[in-house]
């Protein structure tokens, strides 16, 4: 019996991923790392980013909103000085894009050859940057236009990151079908505001994106509704914190899974969902996941 | 650095110091180890997700397996926190952070207020017989000025102050602090307290080197998430659970 | 100094209402309902109806799903039996209204002369039904359609009650206002699905609809959003539980708000809501909230 | 309905009865005052929202101000209630719920099954004496069958099932209740139990009228939210919290 999942031309030993902008670069806990099924980076832009200013975080009963606002080196220092110190991951590398023009997610893609890098995912949907990013993830025809920019520029595995915010997932998956997308990912933060006292916003980047388990229902309907009417693979993302939120993504239609906040809170979360998932497995198919990605759909 | 894990921690006592100041040690052979002075713990303070993230605790002091956490209530974690019974286990993350460097100057001044003195215990500790060493310790009140017999068995005389007066000078621990800072003029400076008294110190003692812990709003603490940025003078933010928490204060925004 | 609230031709006298479906008819605990604002009543359709099978509702960290799928006597049964008993209640009354047409709204509207209603919520964003509701809220052509439906029907004040599932808020406020609606409140319930073991759905309704502290943050932004954009008072929804929650909805451009799920926990919620609202208060201006509604605006 | 208000109450005693099984006694006057057999209290286990909701438990017994109620750990909710200490207040709201019709046949057999015993207590304690009663009680061995002596001093005399034949009757606690209503054919049934014991009842004791405990899932507890849906027999659904938790079965879907 086998655990893997293939996406494109990628095979991913185990559908548990950690999620974009929770693990770095994955070289921080390696030891979790090289067991999953494989890794986002953090997003990268054409040009290095500061970030928002602090705060860049905020607690509510059941989730974060964090704002941290695409803080990265940019494409060249990821590429000179990242990218290599990445080289002994043993594990699938996903690398997350964003960028403020359809040009810049296709310069990225296209400069990063290395075989380092398995699959790109591509962040039209990251809500903590004024313009670009989650603007773009509300517009289905910016979705396709960004896809397909970006497909012309790499044969890798494209996946493409949406967000749910005002806009059905399943025209902008649609969107990312269309322009050549090999999977989406389902769902990227929410919109979510904290204010002070004083009626002040709380983030240093007014505002921020929701993650933790009290995205999770919300996440879950999204991954089941564009499961039940675009034929995609779907990745799951929000909330996920145990084997059981796993399994829950997976019989609502993902095959894959991302851990998120659970890794701010556990380093060793992604690889403790793995195990738990594992867990919940029959032994006795040919896939694992034959009979439980969609599961759900077959109670209707 | 090396990767921090969790692991449970049995509690070995846990009790009041003052008003809402608590002093816990706990069993943690691993972090005993292995913590440096200026090295933080993340503490799970709920068994479910409310609150979501962990609380960070400086290391306040060790002893054979066990490590000593001292901590003030300010909001609902900490509460929960303090509600722990000895015996109990507790989920702890760590150590975190970059060990605080030991200052090249020969004479340091160590200025600490309010729950700001805990982490400078430990780290006086190793400074001590390493460095010239003069103690300065702040608080409100007299009871809260916490810790003081620990210093004194590192064969220390803190200098102290209160705000009431209590015990003391009468006033900001730093306006002993400055005046002792500015007369000893190759003297560096480590602080902890709030970031008002922190401000205040690198501002009197320019260009004194002021080494300080600074309390950011963390996500991870362990480097994942780039939650905690601390704006740098230059332009930027440093990665603050990385570089820190103690950092050349000169150099930061506060 | 007063706390009063004017919208449309009513004034309620204070800012804090018990929102709909989570405080039945306001009978139930009159020693609350005479204090607060005002009461929203569960909603009322054409016809009557049974809801969903059970369960009727799950809880995840933070939040509760419900998917009671608009239980109610409906209009004929409401007109003769509940409201002649609602007749003693001392507070404004809101008549919370469903329909699966235009039609259906207007008729229910046109035949709430009673006096004992003083204003209407439209909800044309309920998630609990498969058909209209929900639907109509992530059109904002509908939503106008249905809002012009129902003034044409009547002159008491008219609330539309908008989603924000897939569907930006700003737009559908604006179809709102343009189809004659005095206020918007912000936000219905968002799409949740919560699962069993097995991968069945949990809910008898299959999914439901997210409230309570979880949603808090998303309907917040929401608030801001709408209130930066549009020209209509506002009244705030999603996980109000606290004095301190109402002041950040009012913040953030609320006149009004609805306490909702906190209800469930304990009867007297909106009630301290209020009272610890009006703690936060200074009291020296001729309107109490003249400073307070849409503060967040003034830090930009 | 008297409109029901929340309280906080002084944990007077919190104890294991068996495995998962524990009495806790509250001292909650207004509520000793007014409630009534087949009335539960909506307990809050959390001081924040997770979970958001309280967990219904029935009255077990009531003794002076103070009331008792006994309830099995099952989920993350009554766990957290387990760890209430005495001395310690809790936040209950009620009484809630329709009162239990007294049956009007003059004889009647209670069934308790499990947990199920506890609810039954309060119930037939206002029973004695005004009714014939036969007391069968079963759990899945003998520590789960509680109680007994609860039952014993009101001067009765429980028979006993248990799955495990460790006490009584080898086998459900449904064999030898059919067998001794079938004999009592003017008999009512009151019963409280896992659903399936309720349905066999129904199902085999038709047409007698059996009157049970069930357990649906509540949102208020209170009447205002329609979360507690109970499907009718005739369609449609009552509103469980409301017209329940003591229901006539025979006219609901189990
Ligand atoms: C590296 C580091 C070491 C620390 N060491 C100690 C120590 O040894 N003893 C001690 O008493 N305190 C220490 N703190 C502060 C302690 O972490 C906060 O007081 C605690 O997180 C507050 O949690 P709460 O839930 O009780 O408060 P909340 O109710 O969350 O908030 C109350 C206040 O605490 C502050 N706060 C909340 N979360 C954080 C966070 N993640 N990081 C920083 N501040 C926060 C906020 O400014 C807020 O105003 C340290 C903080 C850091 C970053
Ligand atoms: C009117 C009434 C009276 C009750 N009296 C008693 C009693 O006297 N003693 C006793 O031990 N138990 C009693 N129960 C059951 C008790 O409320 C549940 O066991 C408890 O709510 C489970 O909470 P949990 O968080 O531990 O479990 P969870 O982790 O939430 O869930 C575990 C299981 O408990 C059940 N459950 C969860 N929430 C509810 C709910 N709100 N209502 C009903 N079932 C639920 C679910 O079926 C679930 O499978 C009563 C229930 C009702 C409705
Ligand atoms: C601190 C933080 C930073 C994030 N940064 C990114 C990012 O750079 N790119 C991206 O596509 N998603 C980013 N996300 C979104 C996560 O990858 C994930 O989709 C989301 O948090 C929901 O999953 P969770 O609830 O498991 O965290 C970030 C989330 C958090 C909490
Ligand atoms: C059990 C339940 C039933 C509800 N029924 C209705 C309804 O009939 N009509 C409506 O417009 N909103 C309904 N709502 C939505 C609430 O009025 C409110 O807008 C929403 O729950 C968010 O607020 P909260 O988080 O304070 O509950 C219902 C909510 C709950 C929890
Ligand atoms: S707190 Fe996460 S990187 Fe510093
Ligand atoms: S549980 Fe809310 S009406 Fe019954």
């Amino acid at each position: 019996m086998t655990y893997s999942v293939r996406i494109g031309g990628t095979t991913f030993p185990n559908p548990v991923l950690a999620a974009s902008g929770t693990w770095g670069f994955g070289l921080s806990f390696r030891r979790v790392s090289d067991r999953l099924g494989g890794i986002v980076t953090k997003g990268i832009t054409l040009e290095p980013r500061d970030g928002n200013p602090p705060p860049r975080i905020h607690e509510f009963p059941g989730g974060i909103i964090n704002s941290v606002g695409l803080e990265n080196p940019g494409l060249e220092a990821f590429r000179r000085q990242v990218l290599p110190a990445m080289d002994k991951l043993k594990c699938r590398v996903i690398v997350n894009v964003a960028g403020f023009t359809p040009g810049e997610y296709a310069t990225v893609v296209g400069r990063l050859r290395s075989r380092r890098v398995d699959a790109f995912e591509l962040n039209v949907s990251c809500p903590n940057v004024r313009t670009g990013g989650g603007a773009f993830g509300q517009s289905p025809r910016m979705v396709e236009t960004i896809t397909k920019a970006a497909r012309s520029r790499t044969n890798k595995t494209l996946i493409v990151k949406l967000t749910a915010n005002f806009v059905d997932p399943v025209d902008t998956a649609r969107a990312a079908v269309n322009g050549g997308a090999d999977a989406v990912t389902l769902i990227n933060t929410l919109h979510g505001l904290a204010l002070g006292q004083d009626g002040r916003p709380f983030l240093g980047g007014r505002s921020g994106g929701i993650s933790g388990p009290a995205l999770r229902p919300f996440a879950l309907f999204c991954v089941d509704r564009v499961a039940a009417k675009v034929d995609v693979p779907i990745i799951g993302s929000g909330g996920i914190m145990s084997g059981q939120d796993a399994l829950d993504f997976m019989n609502a239609g993902a095959c894959l899974v991302q851990v998120g906040t659970a890794s701010l809170v556990d380093p060793d979360a992604a690889l403790r969902v793995w195990l738990e998932l594992k867990q919940t497995v029959p032994g006795s198919r040919a896939s694992a996941w034959e009979d439980i990605v969609g599961r759900t759909r077959r109670f209707d | 650095m090396k990767s921090a894990t969790s692991c449970l921690a049995e509690i070995e006592s846990h009790r009041q110091l003052a008003d809402g100041i608590y002093s816990l040690w706990v069993k943690a052979p691993r972090i005993a180890r292995s913590v440096r002075p200026g090295n933080f713990l993340n503490v799970r303070v709920a068994d479910g997700p409310d609150p979501v993230l962990r609380r960070p605790i400086s290391v306040c002091d060790v002893k054979g397996w066990s490590v000593r956490l001292v901590y003030r209530v300010v909001g609902r974690g900490t509460r929960m926190l303090s509600r722990f019974q000895v015996g109990s286990e507790i989920d702890l993350l760590g150590p975190l952070g970059k060990p605080a460097p030991r200052p090249p100057e020969r004479e340091v001044v160590i200025c600490g207020g309010g729950i700001g003195i805990a982490p400078l215990l430990y780290l006086v500790r190793d400074l001590v017989g390493r460095r010239r060493l003069t103690v300065f310790l702040g608080a409100k009140n007299r009871s809260e000025l916490i810790l003081r017999r620990e210093f004194g068995s590192l064969g220390l005389r803190p200098r102290l102050a209160t705000d009431d007066g209590s015990t003391g000078h009468k006033g900001p621990v730093t306006e002993p602090v400055l005046a002792a800072a500015a007369a000893a003029r190759h003297a560096a400076v480590v602080a902890c307290g709030p970031r008002p008294m922190l401000a205040e110190l690198v501002r009197s003692l320019d260009p004194v080197p002021v080494w300080g812990f600074v309390e950011e709003r963390l996500g991870c603490g362990s480097g994942i998430c780039y939650c905690c940025a601390l704006p740098k003078k230059s332009g930027g933010y440093i990665r603050f659970c990385q570089e820190g928490p103690v950092v050349r204060l000169n150099g930061v925004l506060l």
